[in-house]
């Protein structure tokens, strides 16, 4: 399973706005532990996870096609 | 999701004229007896000895506009207001001028401005949209929100 | 009193396009971050099935100065303000025409926006001004604030 | 002493926007029912008293040169 992940914001900065993972994902946590392999930069860095455009809260698992977003602390307005 | 997904995104600053328009609209609707009105505007804070010249926007588009339709309903269910019209801008803002606009118009002043205010604080706690605060040598850092 | 005494009446309504000029004119202003904007709108309220056409506004001018620059010092005592700009209608207004401008900015959007909710009341409250509600048939009667 | 008292709203509409008061009027208390007694259309309606600008709350002597302002309860906005 490849998952394509969106990035935005500072997180952006360290991964680019746009990457996929080949790795094996089996839920958030897991991607987590992978993103921070893969980019220590994000060490230190607050972000939250979106599935399909919700955030997450807890760890949830990723199947097929599901869209995942990096998403750091909003600052609209 | 049965609402209409509206876009509130524009590109750049809010044109002050485009709010006198916006305003200037609702004559037509003259069940309405209080509008209130929030008006973002981008400041040329200094941060270690450096000026904020603009701010640039990014968001998550599709995620913020299905989260505007969510925030629209909480608020209509909660406030009997007229009518509500939110505009966030993208892209580059410049310091003095306006980044949001959000309007609220009801039968009476009290749901208008409870409305409005709260609908603000939603914004600024659950849309995912980024500030980044570029300064006059071009350097940045990430806004954060209070 | 050592305020400046300012004009707050302003003959008929409140045009939409001087609104979105007021806020314009903030832009040199780079310390701001948050404006909140009450706008008054007269209503065709039914009243025993005869339509409010308009309200013709008429004050007791000298005192109601006077009390604006009370008002405005409570305010500015209270709240950390920028600036503060407010504009009653004398004379007739149309139903759909505003009638009330209450315009506050500040630093932070709180300040504003409780500022400007404040002021609101305190004019509704304490501004000798009255209105009197214009049926479509001419006949009349005098509005009551709630 | 005559004394010029001016009327706002629906208080004007009884007495006009401007008259005067030949009457001895002491304070403010005497001065309401000497317009009940010229005016008994006031009666039942509600109005505040200014006495130069300021609005009163107790009953508050009359001197020379005193505006006084008949306020029926405002409704601006």
């Amino acid at each position: 399973m490849e998952i394509n992940i969106l990035a935005f914001g500072q997180v952006a900065g360290v991964t680019g706005a746009n990457f996929n993972l080949k790795n094996e994902v089996m839920d958030t946590d897991n991607l987590q532990i992978i993103l921070q392999q893969r980019y220590p930069a994000l060490a230190g860095m607050k972000y939250a996870i979106a599935v399909n455009k919700k955030m997450v809260h807890q760890n949830t698992p990723i199947v097929e096609n599901t869209t995942i977003a990096l998403l750091p602390p909003f600052s609209g307005g | 999701m049965s609402s209409k997904t509206r876009n509130i995104f524009v590109q750049g600053a809010i044109d002050p004229a485009f709010i006198g328009e916006s305003i200037a609209k609702h004559a037509t609707n003259t069940s309405i007896g209080g509008h209130s009105i929030f008006l973002g505007q981008v400041r040329k804070d200094v941060i270690n000895e450096k000026e904020v010249a603009a701010i640039e926007y990014t968001t998550y588009e599709e995620m913020a506009l299905e989260k505007m339709t969510e925030l629209r309903e909480v608020i209509f269910k909660k406030y009997p207001l007229t009518c509500m019209h939110i505009y966030h801008s993208l892209g580059i803002v410049e310091a003095g001028q306006i980044c949001l606009f959000v309007f609220t118009s009801a039968v009476h002043r009290k749901e208008a401005i409870d409305a409005c205010e709260e609908m603000v604080e939603l914004i600024k706690a659950d849309l995912p949209v980024w500030g980044k605060e570029i300064f006059a040598d071009e350097s940045y850092q990430w806004k954060l929100n209070k």
